[in-house]
Formats: structure tokens, sequence, C-alpha cells
């Protein structure tokens, strides 16, 4: 059985025309992959390309004062990772606790209707998040910081809110099978040694699910950060470093420029939204990579 | 009718691996064999290698040859699908088909090769096929029912009527009993002595009251050491191999010295 | 129990897609061709146009007037904001185009390839009124003069119980608030209305001059949101809120009483030539029948949108004749 | 000594709760001497700590339940006035402004139906044949690890990043006006393929080894077995991996927004022309804002904030929609893991 490179050519050749279409399916995945990097390079080569003047026929991109490409980037990418972050700060507790409720201390008919609870919250379409943001959640909070913040509180923090409740159903279906495996060994070494039940949980629980658990985050922080519909109706945008996540108009996300600007846009214009969309994916690329990464080495030494 | 089966110098190995080492005999045909020996010896692994299943499910690759009737089963314009059309199988668990019914069981084998059928001879190989695994009285009025629905030994001798329904001319039985009770067990075991007046078996098996019950002859596998290949020690008629065999190493594992 | 699922979903579509033979809203109640004449050149055929959303509500209502003259001429019109109008029309994609801006001198350079040596050619067709909307506790009205309101938007103002809002509404008791200015974050050109009012009212107060979006050193000062929609929708969500819409849109918000009222001019553009003789005969008829007087009513009644004067319409008339059709003279 | 073992054997149950009962009625008999003294002074100020815990797990559980009670009631409330028999078969064609005829969906419902189709012809042949390679084919060797890293990337691929990218292949072959639903359904095949592979991977491994044995031993190819016994078995799992993904791709806007484009009357066709789709349709309406009702000559009603009630409607036909799709998905799955023991 010859084996060259990464085929089995001998098979390949043979009479199995099925393995031929099976590998061609497999390869599909892998030029998809390309293609969108390829295409989206291609589209974005004009923006890249042009001088500054050029790009200042670009109206938003004049009125954002940036004075190069990378200028006009790099706030937007600083507000996709710090709203992404503060969503997964709020959202990752939170998932581990429903993830342990569901598990360890619900009775069998509460889990189930959390798991439940769980399932359709993952079901929402991002449109209606975006709705409810701004119609419940933005008057609900303006009621607490009516003078304290801008009003309506369309800021980063109540983005992040929303963010995080779109996040939590990945994140705690992942951590909730994670758990289940707990081996029961471990869970009565635990108890054996007359340990409480949150005692168990830190002995035992936690430490089987961590690897699980921050590869469960990348995954709910990849979600986040390509967030778009919600970002373009709850958030006032605005262009700054600014680490105050209740400062208004300050922060604007990548996917929610690109969704604000696109329709006005000229070829040109497209091409310069295409750039910062190819810095979006390869964020994405990473961070997936990463979580890919983390559970792998998860598995192997548990 | 049953085929003779010629093994000369074959060697198996997992990657680098060599798994069995050096392994020549002669299977008779219309007899049954059994192979005998501690758990990891190999023979699961050689039995394996005479319908070539080892290539689809467990990587492995062989050197030397084995002829059936006088065909090399390894030589290379031999479709290794065409082998185990003519050396049937059966596994250790009962693996009917949990989507079909106990007919379309029996008419897998024929069905998943799409060969065309008339009702009438399905019919007559379904009922031979179910007479011939003496179970056709057991189940004739409900021959449309699920399969997965009989008991563990029914299931196994569902299986043996599925493989013997593709006429194959040996028989290969992979500890077809471990997994039944014992009143299965010996109607499975009473099943193989019937058959082996028209086909070539060869049984492995953990129980040697087993082997030395039903086989004509019986082939005694060891291994000299953990990671070391397993060897044949020693093959002869059953009734020699369980009175006084010629090899130390099968008198001790005959008289449970360790293994 | 899974194919069932299946197969009552595609039944469903099927039955909707054959039983729907009228899939559309029936409008003959609105008797929009009153004397039936019915002056039906045989022109039939989809026609695209797309561009500023401005104007979108009184296209639906134009595109049900025009189909009471002209029934087998369907209109589609893409609300893609004037931005992408004008690419279209530059691009050839649309046959029409609605944009809140003139075309700069680079895009009639541009348009030439398309639309014939003399370009584009671009009509008055829909007249807003902007009006100053906040959003106050029980406070419908105020009065402001157009220095407070320009003082308000460049952020020089920043408490609704300021003295100069407070001298101007004596009778008014005004909270003391701060004011949010809630603008339009994308590029329209309302904000090009406004700012232009702005600098023209105080040079000053506002040393932006005109620009279609809101300058970034005073735009963290206030919240921007996506559309006339978005800006009214924010501004009723929020207390405190002063902003500004097309006077279709202003609902339930309080309306600030001005001296002189912002006017908008939306433009319908169109090829100064066109190779398509169907194409042109549309355009033409299409462009005509919204100058007219029903057809600006029409809009008036649906958007609150000011009817053309007639220097205005006649000089859209002179333009519209000005189109060529057919191949021989390009 | 039976008692002690008794207890530990009671211990291996996972439910915790049944061991704490045992343990208190050891505690209170003569057998109790035996526990650890130290365990018992201090454990009041462990057990208050494990009881602080225990009220926040259950606190967690509520505050996920809230955000879902709000969205339901909310897109309930408002989604119902609008749902009627004409709303539901009706496109927006000859609507005008805030006069009824207020039109419907029709053409939205239509169009996320056909995209959604266009999506599913696309990504489920790549998606099931990738995973039988995966599974079948290529257990461990060096180009399944490669595809099968790529296939978390990609599963991580955003939305907007999947319309930019079907928007810009078919802008480069069709020009910057290129908006029509099949490139709708490309990207949303993006999104599609990475749930696809992973649900059909997990219900081939579910297929016991032992039915590709007895194929194989029955002299049927490895090609015959795979399309005759192994994806028969697995073919309600491989279903319920469709609709979840289904349900998981129906609801995205930014792609459709890019690549689709709206209109107003029916477009049956996905290669010619715009076509709406439900979370299009929802964006469009809210995006439009209130209609003018004062000057209303017609005598036809006219309801000024109807665009939002609209959108409401259609959210609400989404959410009815894709609930459906989970629920017809989660029962067959939780039914096969129950049957195969999982």
């Amino acid at each position: 059985m010859s084996k060259i490179g990464i085929f089995n050519w001998h098979r390949l050749f043979k009479t199995d025309k099925f393995y031929l279409l099976v590998c061609a399916s497999s390869l599909f995945v892998l030029i998809i992959l390309f293609a969108i990097t390829v295409f989206l390079l291609f589209s974005a080569m004009p923006a890249l390309e042009s001088s500054q003047t050029g790009l200042l026929g670009i109206s938003w991109y004049k009125s954002s004062e940036a004075n190069n490409i990378l200028d006009f980037c790099l706030p937007l990418v600083f507000s996709t990772i710090l709203s992404s972050l503060l969503a997964l700060v709020i959202a990752l507790p939170v998932s581990i606790g429903v993830a342990l409720f569901i598990t360890f201390y619900a009775p069998p008919k509460l889990a189930a209707i959390a798991s439940w609870v769980i399932d359709i919250l993952a079901s929402i379409p991002s449109i209606v998040y975006g709705l409810w943001g701004i119609f419940v959640l933005c008057p609900f909070l303006n009621v607490f910081t009516g003078n304290l913040i801008s009003s309506p509180p369309r800021v980063l923090f109540t983005l992040s809110i929303v963010l995080a409740v779109m996040i939590i159903p990945i994140i705690t279906s992942i951590i909730r099978d994670i758990y289940t495996g707990t081996p029961h060994l471990d869970i009565e070494a635990a108890y054996g040694l007359g340990a409480t039940k949150w005692e168990m949980i830190r002995l035992s629980v936690l430490p089987y699910g961590a690897q699980g658990a921050m590869s469960a985050a990348m995954l709910g922080l990849g979600r986040a950060l390509g967030e778009t519909m919600a970002v373009l109706i709850i958030l006032s945008p605005g262009r700054s470093y600014s680490f105050n996540i209740f400062g208004v108009s300050s922060h604007q996300t990548i996917a929610g420029n690109i969704a604000a600007q696109f329709p006005e846009a000229n070829s040109l214009g497209v091409s310069l939204l295409t750039v910062t969309g190819l810095v979006l994916f390869i964020i994405t690329f990473l961070v997936n990579w990463a979580a890919k990464k983390i559970a792998k080495s998860g598995v192997a030494n548990v | 009718m049953g085929q003779r089966i010629d093994v000369e110098h074959l060697d198996v190995f997992y990657g680098k691996f060599m798994a069995v080492e050096n392994v020549s005999m002669t299977i008779n045909p219309n007899q049954v064999t059994a192979f005998i020996g501690p758990s990891g010896c190999g023979k699961s692994t050689f039995l394996r290698t005479i319908n070539r299943m080892h290539e689809m499910t467990d990587k492995a690759t062989v050197k030397g040859s084995i002829l059936l009737e006088g065909r090399n089963l390894y030589s290379s314009e031999i479709d290794p699908v065409q082998v185990r059309r003519e050396v049937g199988m059966v596994f250790q668990r009962p693996n009917p088909f949990p989507t079909m019914s106990i007919r379309q069981n029996v008419l897998a084998g024929i069905k998943l090769n799409n060969k065309s059928l008339t009702k009438a001879q399905a019919d007559e190989i379904v009922e031979t096929s179910l007479k011939g695994a003496n179970l056709f009285n057991e189940v004739k009025d409900r021959l449309d029912s699920a399969a997965i629905g009989m008991s563990g030994g029914q299931q196994q001798r569902l299986c043996i009527a599925r493989a013997i329904a593709m006429k194959p001319s040996v028989l290969l039985m992979d500890e077809p009993c471990s997994a039944l009770d014992p009143i299965s067990t010996l109607a499975v075991e009473d099943l193989i002595y019937e058959l082996s007046s028209n086909y070539t078996i060869v049984i492995v098996t953990h129980n040697m009251q087993q082997a030395s019950r039903v086989s004509q002859r019986t082939a005694f596998f060891n291994i000299s050491d953990v990671g070391k290949p397993g060897r044949l020690i020693e093959m002869d008629q059953t009734t020699k191999i369980f009175s006084n065999p010629s090899n130390q190493q099968t008198e001790n594992y005959i008289s449970g010295k360790f293994g | 129990m899974k194919n069932s699922v299946f197969t009552s979903l595609c039944f469903l579509c099927l039955v909707l897609v054959l039983s729907g033979c009228s899939v559309d809203n029936d409008v003959s109640q609105f008797k929009l061709n009153p004397n039936q004449s019915n002056i039906d050149l045989g022109l039939r055929g989809q026609m695209a146009g797309s561009g500023a959303t401005s104007q979108k509500n009184s296209i639906d209502a134009w595109k049900l007037g025009y189909n009471a003259y002209y029934p087998n001429i369907s209109v589609a019109y893409d609300p893609k904001g004037s931005g992408g109008g004008r690419k279209d029309i530059i691009s050839g994609a649309s046959i029409f185009a609605a944009s809140d801006k003139l075309l700069s001198d680079e895009e009639i350079k541009l348009s030439k390839s398309v639309c014939g040596s003399n370009g584009v050619i671009q009509i008055p067709t829909y007249i807003s009124k902007i009006e100053i909307i906040f959003n106050l506790d029980n406070i419908k009205s105020l009065s402001l003069d157009n220095k407070t309101i320009t003082a308000i938007f460049s952020g020089k103002i920043t408490n609704w119980s300021d003295s100069l809002i407070k001298l101007q509404n004596p009778q008014i008791n005004l909270p003391n608030k701060l004011i949010t200015v809630v603008r339009r974050s994308d590029d329209s050109g309302t904000n090009d209305t406004l700012t232009s009012f702005f600098s023209k009212t105080d040079e000053s107060l506002w040393q932006w001059g005109e620009t279609s979006s809101w300058p970034s050193s005073i735009a963290s000062l206030s919240q921007g949101a996506q559309g006339t929609a978005g800006v009214v929708i924010v501004s009723s969500l929020g207390d405190g809120t002063i902003s500004y819409a097309d006077s279709a849109q202003v609902g339930t918000l309080g309306v600030v009483a001005m001296d002189n009222p912002i006017m908008q001019i939306s433009y319908m553009l169109a090829c100064s030539h066109y190779n398509d003789i169907i194409a042109g005969q549309f355009v033409k008829s299409w462009l005509g029948y919204i100058i007219s007087k029903s057809g600006q009513e029409l809009s008036h009644n649906v958007s609150n949108s000011m009817v053309l004067n007639d220097s205005q319409t006649n000089q859209a008339k002179k333009d519209i004749d000005s189109i060529t059709i057919g191949k021989e003279n390009v | 000594m039976s008692k002690i073992s008794s207890f530990r054997v009671n211990l291996l149950s996972k439910n915790g709760l049944k061991s704490k009962v045992l343990f208190k009625n050891i505690k209170n008999n003569r057998l109790s001497k035996f526990i650890k003294p130290s365990s018992r002074v201090i454990s009041r100020q462990r057990r208050q700590f494990d009881n602080f815990m225990k009220v926040l797990i259950f606190l967690s559980f509520i505050i996920v339940s809230i955000p879902l009670v709000s969205i339901i009631y909310i897109v309930v409330a408002n989604g119902l006035t609008q749902i009627t028999p004409y709303f539901l078969t009706h496109t927006m064609k000859g609507v005008m402004g805030g006069f009824s005829p207020f039109g419907g969906i029709l053409h939205a419902l239509v169009g996320t139906i056909l995209i959604t189709l266009g999506a599913m012809v696309i990504s489920i042949p790549i998606g099931i044949l990738t995973a039988i390679y995966l599974v079948e084919y290529a257990k461990g060797n060096k180009l399944s690890s490669i595809v099968n890293t790529l296939v978390d990337i990609m599963s991580g691929v955003p939305s907007i990043v999947a319309g930019l990218f079907a928007y810009s292949l078919f802008a480069l072959f069709f020009g910057p006006t290129a908006v029509f639903g099949i490139s709708g359904s490309l990207a949303l095949s993006v999104l599609m393929i990475p749930t696809i592979i992973r649900s059909t991977q997990e219900m081939l491994n579910l297929v016991p080894n032992q039915l590709r044995e007895a194929s194989y031993g029955l002299g049927v190819s490895k090609f015959r077995t795979i399309i005759k016994v192994v994806l028969p078995t697995a073919f309600s799992g491989i279903v319920t991996g469709v609709l979840l993904s289904i349900a998981r791709v129906i609801g995205e806007t930014a792609p459709l927004l890019l690549t689709a484009g709206s209109i107003d009357s029916l477009n049956l066709n996905l290669f010619s022309g715009r076509m709406m789709s439900l979370p299009v349709y929802i964006y469009n309406e809210y995006s439009q804002g209130l209609a003018v009702c004062t000057n209303n000559i017609f005598g036809a009603d006219c309801l000024s904030d109807i665009r939002m009630q609209r959108a409401w409607s259609a959210a609400l036909v989404l959410f009815i929609f894709i609930i459906i799709l989970n629920l017809v998905g989660t029962t067959i799955k939780k039914r096969i893991l129950k049957k195969r023991g999982k």
C-alpha cells in the first residue's frame, strides 16, 4: 500500500471512484477557506493600493480623520476586541454557573428546563437580539444611568450585555457536555475526603473541565467578534481607544461598521470595508485556531 | 463444497510492529479447524487475514501467501471484495443489520451487491439458509419483523444463515459463542458440526472444551513475550493435541498451567 | 415523524404559491387615475431604480400612481441610500436614481461613459421640511431661533435649563437635564442640508461648513443613529434628546417652532441619453408623472412633502424633454 | 463493616443528594464516632460557603432565564397583532405608506425558504461527503487532521465575512451590482457546512463497527457498505444535524443584507434579481420608521407605526420557524442518543 504525500494514491486510482468524490469534497473545505482569503484580498486590493488622497474620496473615511488605512482600522479592531472580551467576562461565569446547575445541582426536571432554555436562547436570530437590546434593555438601563451616561445608554456596556446573552448558550452547552464527562472516581474521591458539594466541584470538576472551558470561552469570543446586527442597531458609533465602556459614541466594531457603511459605499468604499472584513477574518481565524489547540492539548493530558 | 487452504510463511504487520510471524499450515476442506491460544497471541489477527478483512478495519499489512485451492488470495489481480464472497465470516458479537427485517438480513449479502432476484428465488434462498442455520422453524412466521428483536443465540444463527446465503466455500468464525449463554452456545456448536460436511470451517475460541467437541484439527498459537509476534506452535489432530501434544508449550497451555 | 415535517413544509409553499394568484395588494380603492386616461405606450417590463431612503415612501406611492396610467410597467426601487443610487446610475445598474445630493463634478465625468455625452440630468422631485425634534416629558413645542439651535448642535449649549432657551420659552418650566444631540451616523443628504444651514446661520459657532457626515471632533458629545428612522427611535427612547428628521417621521416627538423652515431638496437622476427605447420612454413618462400636479399631491399626502413651485416644475420639464432616446445620434 | 460498604456503594450514585441523606443517618448512630472529629467542627463555616455557592449557581440559572422570558414576551406581545392570513399570503408590492392594505411577508417567507434550500443544495452534499471521508476513510491520517482543524476554523467564520466573500465572488464575475438569491445561498452555505460536517461525523461515529465488519464479511465493497448500510443506519441522525444547522443559519441577517438585497415583490428566481428574506425584511421595516397618516384623503385606515408592527410579526414568524426546526431536531437526536444508550 504505497502512500505518497498525504494521499493514499494507490487506493485513489484503484477502482474506488467514491474515494475520489469523498476526497474532493473534503478538499473543498480547504478550497472554501482559501477562496475566502483570496477573494477578500482581491476585493481589498484597490483600497490597499490607493493613495491617501484617493481614500479621502470616501466621505466616511474623510470624516474619520484617519491618516492611513491602518489608522482607520485600529480603532475598529480595538472596539471589536474590547466589546467581545467584556461580553466574555460577563458570559463565562454565568455559563459555568448554568452548566454546573444543569449537571450537578438541578433535579432532573429543572435540569431539562434549563437545557431547553439554553437551546432556545441559542436559536434566537441576532436581529431579534438587536431589537430587544434597543427597545427593552436600553430603556431599562436608562432608568439607572439616566444622567450618568447619555440617554439612551447606547454604549459599549449595553452592547456587551447583549453579546454576552448571545454567547452564553454556546459556552454553556460545550461546558455542560464536559462536566457530564467528569470521571466518577474523582467525584467519589472528593466526597470520600468529606468535601461539601462545592468543594467537590472545586476539587474534581473544575480542574477536569478547565481546558474545555478555556476552549469554549474562545469559541464564544469568536462568535461575539463577528456579531453584526446587534451592533448596528444598539451601538452609537464612534472612533477612539477609550476604555470607558460607558462613554457614548466612542466605539464601533468592524462588523457593525461594514453593515452601516456598505449600502452607501462606492466601489472604493466597499474595497476599504473588505480590508476591515479581512482583518476580522484573520482575528476570528486565530481565535478559533487557539480554541482548537487548547481543546486538543486538554484532551491529550486528561 | 469446502475448499483447501494452504498458508505459506505468512507475516502480519500493524505498521512496523510484527503481530504474527511466519505461519505455515494446511486447512483441510469439509473439516472444522480450531485456533486456540492465550489472548493476544495473534490467532484472531491471523484469522482475519484469510478473508483479507484486516485491510478494511485494522490497517494491517501482510507478507507471504494464502492459497485457496491453489489460487493465491494475495496476488495483485485478485479483488479483496471477491475474496470475502468466497470466504464468509461470523463475528464475536451477533451483528444483524438493525434497520432490516429477518428476511432482508438473510438476503443482505446478495441485495447489497445488487444482484437481482425474483421473489421465488429470494424465498428459496431465505428458506434454505435459515434451515441450514436451524433457525427456520423458530422464525418462519415472523420473517418480516425486525432482526434485533430476536435472542442472542438466534441472532448469531441468523448471521451464520446470512453468511451461508452467499454460498461461500469457507466459513471463518471469530469466537462466535463468547457472547452467548450456554444453551445458545450448544445450538451454535451443533450447527457448526452439521455445516462442516459442506464448508471448510475455521473457528477461533478460548473455550478448549468447545474446540475438542467441535473441531477435527486444532492449531495452538503462542506468544513468547509481551511485544513479541505470535507464532504457530503446533497443529495436529484435535484428539492428539488434547491428549499428548508433542510440544511442551502446548502441554502447559492444555493443562492450564498458564494463559 | 420527521418526513411529515418536511412534506408539510413543501406542501405549505406549494399551496401558497399556487393559491396566491394575487399575492400583491389590491390598490384600486385609491382611484389614482380618476379620469381613466390611459396613455399606455405599450410599455412593459421591469424598470430598476435605486437610491435615497428619504424618497422611498413617496416612490412607493408614485409607483402605484404611475401604474394606474401604465399598468404593464413594474418599477423596482432599492432604497440603498443616495451614495448607492449615484453609484448605480453611473455604472448603468439603475435606469433612474434618487439622491439627496447633486453629483460631484468627478461623478458627472464618470457618468458620461454610460449616459451619453452630456451625462446625467438632475431634477428636484421631493422637497421635505426638516424638523428639529426633541423629547422632553410633556413638552410638545418649543420656540428656538436659528442661533440657539446652532449653538445646541455644535455642543455650546448642553443643558435644557440654559438661560438662552429659557429666555425664548418663558412660560415653559424646562427641566435641568443634559441635552443629548442625536445625529445621522450614516452618510446622508440631510446632514448636508443641516450643516449648511448651521454654517450659514453662524460661521463662528459651526466652523465645520457643509459635510455629509458629522465632524468627528464633536461626534463624541452626541449620539449617532442609522437612518432617519434610527434617529427618531433613539430620540424617543432617551429623555432630553434633540435631533432632526424629515417632517414625515416626526411621530409623537416635540417639534421646535422655527422662524423659517429648513428645506431639503432631494433629486431624481436620469441619463441624458438612453439607447434602449423602452427605458428612455419609461424614464420620461415616469419623471413626467412625478413632477406633475397629481404626482406631487400624492407625495404630499403620503410623505408630507412640499409641492414643487412653478419655476422648479418648468425647469424640470425642460430637462426631461432634453432626454434623447435611441441609437442614431450617439 | 457492611454498613460502611453500603455507604460507599450509595456514593457511586450520580445524583449527590441521595448520598447526603445516607450520610446524615450514619452520623447519629453508633458509627459516627469513627468520622474524623475535625471535619465536624469546621463544617458549619464550610457548609455556609457551600450553601452560598448553591444560591449563586441557582442565581445564574435565573440570570439566563430573564433575557429569554423578556425576549419571548416582547416578540410575542408585539408580533401577534399583525399575524393574519393576509399577512402570510401577500407581499409588500402595492403597499403605500401607512395605508391599508398593510401587505405581508410572503415574498420574504418564500425568499428565506428558497435561499436556505439553495444553501442546503450546496452544503449538504459537501458536508456529508466530507464527514464520510473523515470517519470512514481517513481516521488519523495527515489530511484528516488538517481538514478537522479547518472545519473548526470555518465554524468560526463570522457571518458578515461570509457575506462579504459571497458578494466579492459574484461581484468579480457579474460586476458591482451582483445582488441575487444564489449569492445569499453561497454565504449561508459557508456557515452551514461546518455544522453539517460536525453533526454527521458524530452520527457516523455512533454506527457500531460491527455493522461495517458484517457488511465487509458478506463480500460487500466499502463504497456500498457506506451507502447501503452505514448511511441508512445514521440517516435520522444526519437529518437532525441538517435541521439544526438550518435553524442556526435561517436567522442570519448580515450576509443576506449584503448579498440578496431587498425587494417588495415575490421573486422565485434565485439567479436573477434581488430576493427578500425574513431577517432582511425585519431590518428593512425597522429602518423605514414611521408612516404619515395625517393627510388621509383615501379613506383607508392608516397606522403610523405599522412598519414596526410588521417587523415584530415577521420576527415572530421567523422565531416560530426556528423553534419548530429546533424541536424536531433535538427530539430526534435525544431519541437516537437514548437508543444508543449514550
